[in-house]
């Protein structure tokens, strides 16, 4: 008890010590432990890179980034940022990747008064009637991911078929979001558990239902099982499958090889995308950090700059009506190009074709194609009063 | 039919994937009596050593003695450092212990490594098909899975039953001290076996790396369903290891297989999608509980 | 006894001074955490009446916190947005959501225990965990109370009508229930329930040749754990306003155990103590580095290794 | 007269090895039966079949001539069959008061009582205490158990069965590991509560059975060799070719 007391008074004394300086404090909640800490870690590392390539600024602001990993915990998310908003006074925080903690975590910051900018998860719970003033997605609004990939599977001609996602909302908003602009016939929904590893099962269903093509949405590792059996079951050959981002993305590719060859996947982003500010992000991504940025890279740098853009106009006071009207200027360059923020301030943005080919030095590298969504807005926007 | 067999097939194979992560866990435990947590992260440190060693190499036959070796090695430094201390003491020592290192083990990698997923490819030569009967080929890495487990039992089978080290452990379990009174070195004995143990979920985490995810936290993912295995089999019995692992490899996969088409032919197809996915996903659980009903020591109880 | 109901009075009065220090410092997040630490010791001293008194280590406490949590949250979500649950409309009253989260929890112990406690030993362990482990699952899979993403409520719950606003009056009372459960649990354990409890833990076989049916008496203090571990969530949920999967998974069983032991196991105030301890450190050191694992995880495994009788084991031995 | 305790063809089998074959026994009320037999003659089994930690494949168990073969341990207990342990069973952090105040909790039905205080509780304490005076260890009623020395912790193993107040008391190898002062007055002690109680006594040391035994059955391969007075016993050849003249000579 002595002991708790104090590391507690310790803590908040040497939190009054720092909030002297004069900087914009920036609190970066995000996932660093389990599995998909790599998320985390790629979005920190593209924001980082943005503030150190302005000299530890952002906007002409000096910034100081506090990170800390919330285990992918909704609690711990919210509780970190109770403990900045506290102890450290800070005011604009970014960084969370998934949305339960999103979730958990947002209303927290905006009752506070504080400003929070999304450099990934894009729940439909904030996204429509809940939106906030205060509260930004860079990224994505969620369902845009799937509705990429419906767009797609329509555009290449696909009239049946078989749809597969883990028996949990995400899964299930997947499948929606996919048939939202597909319009074909959907032969089988296929619902996976959670912590499946083996999906033999499923693919012997696939097989036998003898659809035109599949869809499928497994994030991470179950993502990487799922294209590694697929390609090694022989249906890679058979059946073609369209997907999206988040199961064909730079890390997923380099940890499958060549089973990803071939699969038709959509993203907002891809690192050979032909305008500047993209060219000098990824050789200055790779320069600093030895390895090819993801996607999640590429939004953590888009995020900082959007928030350089909102600290132009609002300054170290950090006022939050200033603060938003810069960020809507979206007065930044992308990397991934075409950018603007809809009324409920999440993007509108165009989304391409995305396929794995082998690069010249061997290795499986994720090449972009044509546009098959321009200017995208998300279903949700017209219930957003703002 | 075929899709019948094939998925009979299916289910035998995830079940003696199971089985091989099944067996190492339940053989420490039969033998040493302690309940070892950290199995799964011995299990993914074969996979990522192995996974690792096929970048360096180029080569899955080299990977896969470098992913024994290394599990091998890191289990008989667990035992030497942690769980020789642990043998006298109760299982809620054991839990602790074994609990603090699967977070050393995940924040190593993390690290260490890094926190993305590996690439790990199978072997070439087991790249392809076979036609296992007319109409259904089935891929041969899986099929090479399915002999290992194999192998991995009767492997088992023999050193328990009919060798000397086999002889050495049975009394071990039960006549510790008559067994070191034969002037046998029980502490080596034990590490040995624990180092045993390290290697079939190491081997289990290289032959798995070709086609699941190499990444951290894997461990946990399987630790637990592999529990269920020995607790539906018995705990500590390896022919029970065997048995729950092909009654769960195939209740689950069966389930996942039909369980939406039979549902279908009493209700709406997107109902019965979404119902059939929710029954398979706690199917194992109610088979463990049946089980335990009749059995509460499982289907192979250990004598004692 | 007498030294045991010092060190209690003296706890007690380090938490109550509490809210006063942060006063002082102008620091509510301080509250807030040791909000956090209340309720966690809440749930600890509930694992402990099984772990510690009982010798039954169950490795699923956390499928019934987080069944209190989400007995709140989905009673305050009908209340406030409609709808209804078995043909109930929910509620936003505390006084009846925290009993009716505690009655759930309970049931639900009834049943995972009735089935897990015809075994012991480690088939126990396993199969508590198994058990958890389908309940988590099937809330990621809910999708009307959330699944994964979790269940938000808009507010906290009304205590007989009155709001709990601040975190003040919120702490007060996480820290009266946690002393009603401390005060509960501790006369439990030397009434004749808990006579029998401890006994059967030293020897199961002693306490069937004198006539109790063992696996009677361990059902029921499974339950009441349940029962108490039910009343934490449902503080939990109200905490944070919210009630999500990771409530149940199998790493808060596993940080509920390391509370216990860490405190001390079968020691009544130790896992309160644990409880504090792994959550400062814990939050301390994510603090201070992104690999807190590398060494929280050594930590964990030193603690195991070479403090059986737990932090609580060196107060008590110092001041006798 | 109804026998104590009757087993009728009872029977248990651990795979090929018949640890108890079809055993007929009938113990009167009041006497003090010995069981004896060499090692692995099947009196641990015999034991379990008795207090209902083993169930038996065939046979029964007759308890007063009521049928308890399928009963379970509790029930047997609360129904008048007290026993004690041969490795000490007794709780630890309780003293010895409050483990003989258990077994009279035993006795006194459900205890599913959460609130008052036990140890305060006279009813269950007051028996214990005499149970204690019967087995002479009244005056380190407060010593915690895991003090007690050896001969002590036998004589708080007795008088937690004692307490129980049972109608048959079966003692399992009560000397066990008791030097011969120890062990003389345990004698002491069992004959002060003959005619009392029916007792089944297993014992591998024959000056305590011949001195205390009315009669003395002889446990042989999972048989019963012979039933009879210990004169009677000591006379049979065939117990000295099997047993006394391997173990005792």
């Amino acid at each position: 008890m002595r002991f708790k007391s104090l590391a507690l008074a310790g803590a908040s004394l040497l939190a009054l010590t720092m909030t002297a300086s004069a900087q914009v404090k920036i609190g970066f909640i995000t996932t660093l432990s389990t599995p998909g800490g790599y998320l985390g870690e790629d979005a920190r590392d593209g924001f980082l890179l943005a503030v150190n390539e302005e000299g530890g600024k952002l906007g002409g602001v000096p910034v100081q980034v506090l990170v800390e990993d919330d285990q992918l915990k909704p609690a711990n998310g919210k509780q970190i940022a109770e403990k900045w908003l506290e102890s450290e006074k800070v005011k604009l925080f970014t960084g969370v990747i998934f949305s339960n903690v999103s979730i958990a975590t947002v209303p927290t910051i905006l009752e506070a008064g504080g400003i929070f900018v999304s450099p990934n998860a894009g729940p439909s719970a904030f996204s429509g009637k809940a939106c906030n003033k205060n509260y930004y997605v860079t990224s994505w609004q969620n369902d845009n991911l799937h509705e990429s990939a419906g767009a797609l599977a329509k555009k290449l001609g696909y009239k049946r078929m078989v749809l597969l996602a883990p028996n949990y909302p995400a899964g299930k908003d997947a499948i929606i979001g996919f048939k939202r602009t597909f319009g074909g016939e959907v032969i089988e929904e296929i619902y996976t558990s959670l912590d499946q590893t083996d999906f033999a099962a499923e693919m012997a269903r696939v097989r036998a239902a003898k659809p035109d093509a599949v869809f499928q949405f497994h994030p991470g590792g179950q993502g990487i099982a799922f294209l590694k059996q697929w390609a090694q079951s022989g249906l890679k050959d058979q059946v073609p499958m369209v997907v999206a981002s988040p199961s064909l993305e730079q890390k997923i590719v380099a940890s499958v090889g060549d089973a990803a060859i071939g699969i038709a996947g959509t993203s907002h982003w891809n690192g050979d995308l032909p305008n500047e500010a993209n060219k000098a992000f990824v050789k200055a991504f790779v320069a600093k950090y030895n390895r090819e940025p993801t996607v999640y890279a590429s939004q953590g740098y888009d995020a900082a700059k959007l928030i350089a853009s909102g600290l132009k106009t609002s300054g170290e006071k950090l006022d939050a009506d200033a603060f938003r009207s810069g960020m809507l200027k979206v007065d930044a360059k992308l990397v991934r190009g075409n950018f603007k923020f809809n009324n409920n301030q999440h993007p509108i943005q165009d989304w391409y074709e995305i396929k794995a080919v082998k690069g010249t030095d061997g290795k499986v590298v994720l090449q972009s194609g044509a546009k098959v969504l321009e200017n995208h807005a998300d279903a949700y926007a017209k219930d957003c009063a703002l | 039919m075929t899709l019948v067999l094939e998925q009979i097939l299916n289910g035998l194979q995830f079940g003696l994937t199971l089985f091989l992560l099944a067996a190492g866990l339940t053989l420490v435990f039969g033998i040493m009596g302690v309940i070892n947590l950290a199995h799964g992260s011995l299990y993914m440190m074969g996979a990522y050593a192995a996974a690792l060693g096929a970048q360096w190499t180029g080569s899955f036959w080299l990977a896969l003695p470098i992913g024994l070796l290394a599990a091998f090695a890191i289990g008989v430094g667990v035992e030497l450092l942690v769980m020789r201390r642990l043998y006298g003491r109760d299982h809620l020592a054991q839990v602790l212990a074994t609990f603090g290192l699967i977070l050393f083990f995940n924040g190593l990698l993390a690290w260490q490594v890094g926190r993305a997923p590996l690439l790990m490819n199978g072997p070439e030569q087991l790249a392809g098909f076979i036609e296992v009967m007319p109409g259904l080929p089935y891929p041969i890495y899986r099929l090479a899975v399915m002999a290992v487990g194999v192998l991995v039992a009767v492997g088992l089978w023999y050193l328990i039953a009919r060798t000397r080290m086999g002889m050495l452990i049975r009394a071990g379990s039960t006549q510790r001290e008559m067994v070191s009174a034969l002037g046998v070195n029980i502490a080596q004995l034990f590490t040995l076996v624990f180092g045993l143990g390290a290697l079939l979920a190491g081997l289990a985490g290289v032959m798995v790396g070709p086609i699941r995810s190499v990444q951290i936290g894997m461990g946990e993912q399987v630790l637990i369903l592999t529990f269920v295995v020995i607790v539906v089999g018995g705990v500590g019995s390896v022919r029970g290891a065997l048995a729950g692992a092909l009654l769960i490899g195939l209740s689950d996969t069966l389930g996942r297989a039909f369980a939406p088409s039979l549902l279908k032919l009493w209700m709406s197809g997107a109902l019965a999608d979404g119902l059939g996915a929710a029954l398979s996903s706690v199917l194992v659980y109610l088979v463990m509980a049946m089980v335990l009903v009749v059995r509460p020591r499982g289907l192979f109880p250990m004598e004692g | 006894m007498m030294r045991q109901r010092g060190l209690f009075v003296l706890l007690l009065l380090a938490f109550i001074a509490v809210p006063f220090i942060a006063g002082a410092l102008g620091n509510t997040y301080m509250i807030t955490m040791a909000t956090r630490v209340l309720i966690c010791a809440m749930v600890a001293v509930s694992l402990d009446l099984l772990v510690g008194w009982g010798g039954l280590v169950s490795f699923g406490h956390a499928a019934f916190f987080g069944l209190g949590g989400y007995v709140v949250a989905i009673a305050a979500t009908h209340a406030t947005q409609g709808g209804d649950i078995f043909g109930w409309g929910g509620t936003n009253e505390a006084l009846i959501a925290w009993p009716l989260a505690m009655l759930v929890s309970a049931g639900a112990a009834l049943v995972i225990g009735a089935l897990s406690l015809r075994t012991s030993g480690v088939y126990f362990i396993m199969i508590t965990l198994a058990f958890a482990q389908m309940l988590y699952f099937v809330f990621v899979a809910l999708k009307v109370y959330g699944g994964d993403d979790g269940l938000s409520m808009t507010s906290r719950n009304l205590l007989a009508g009155a709001r709990i606003t601040d975190a003040r009056s919120f702490y007060w009372i996480c820290l009266i229930l946690l002393a009603v459960v401390v005060a509960l649990v501790g006369r439990l354990l030397n009434a004749r329930f808990g006579l029998v409890l401890r006994g059967a833990k030293a020897s199961e076989r002693r306490m069937a040749a004198l006539g109790f049916p063992v696996y009677r008496y361990r059902l029921v203090a499974f339950v009441i754990a349940g029962a108490i571990a039910g009343l934490a969530g449902a503080l939990w949920a109200n905490l944070g306003r919210f009630a999500a999967p990771d409530m149940l998974s199998w790493l808060r069983s596993g940080e509920f155990l390391v509370m216990v032991i860490l405190g001390g196991s079968a020691s009544l105030l130790g896992p309160v103590l644990g409880a504090a301890v792994f959550l400062i450190l814990e939050t301390q050191l994510a603090a201070h580095t992104e690999h807190w694992q590398v060494i929280f995880g050594p930590l964990v495994v030193l603690a195991a290794l070479y403090m059986p009788m737990g932090l609580w084991g060196y107060v008590r031995g110092r001041s006798s | 007269m109804i026998a104590a305790l009757e087993l009728k063809g009872l029977s248990k089998s651990f795979g090929a090895l018949r640890a108890n074959d079809d055993i007929d026994l009938s113990i009167r009320e009041h006497e003090c039966h010995a069981i004896i037999g060499p090692n692995g003659a099947g009196k641990s089994t015999l034991i379990g079949l008795l207090t209902g930690e083993i169930l038996p494949d065939r046979g029964q168990v007759l308890l007063f001539g009521e049928d308890i073969t399928h009963w379970s341990v509790p029930r047997r207990a609360l129904a008048g069959l007290g026993r004690s342990f041969q490795i000490t069973q007794i709780v630890p952090g309780f003293s010895a008061l409050d483990n003989v105040a258990l077994a009279v909790q035993g006795r006194s039905g459900h205890s599913f009582q959460f609130v008052a205080d036990a140890r305060a509780d006279m009813r269950l304490r007051a028996p214990a205490i005499e149970a204690l005076e019967q087995v002479g260890l009244s005056a380190r009623a407060d010593v915690m158990s895991e003090i007690l020395s050896h001969g002590e912790r036998r004589q708080l193993e007795l008088a937690m069965a004692l307490a129980l107040k049972p109608r048959v008391l079966l003692l399992d190898e009560p000397m066990a590991g008791m030097g011969p002062q120890e062990s003389a007055l345990m004698v002491q002690r069992l004959i002060a509560l003959k005619g009392q109680v029916t007792i089944v006594l297993i014992e591998h040391d024959m000056d305590v059975v011949f001195a205390l035994a009315d009669r003395v059955s002889v446990l042989v391969a999972g048989q019963v060799l012979t039933s009879g007075t210990p004169d009677e016993v000591r006379a049979d050849r065939r117990v000295r070719a099997a047993y006394l003249g391997g173990e005792v000579a």
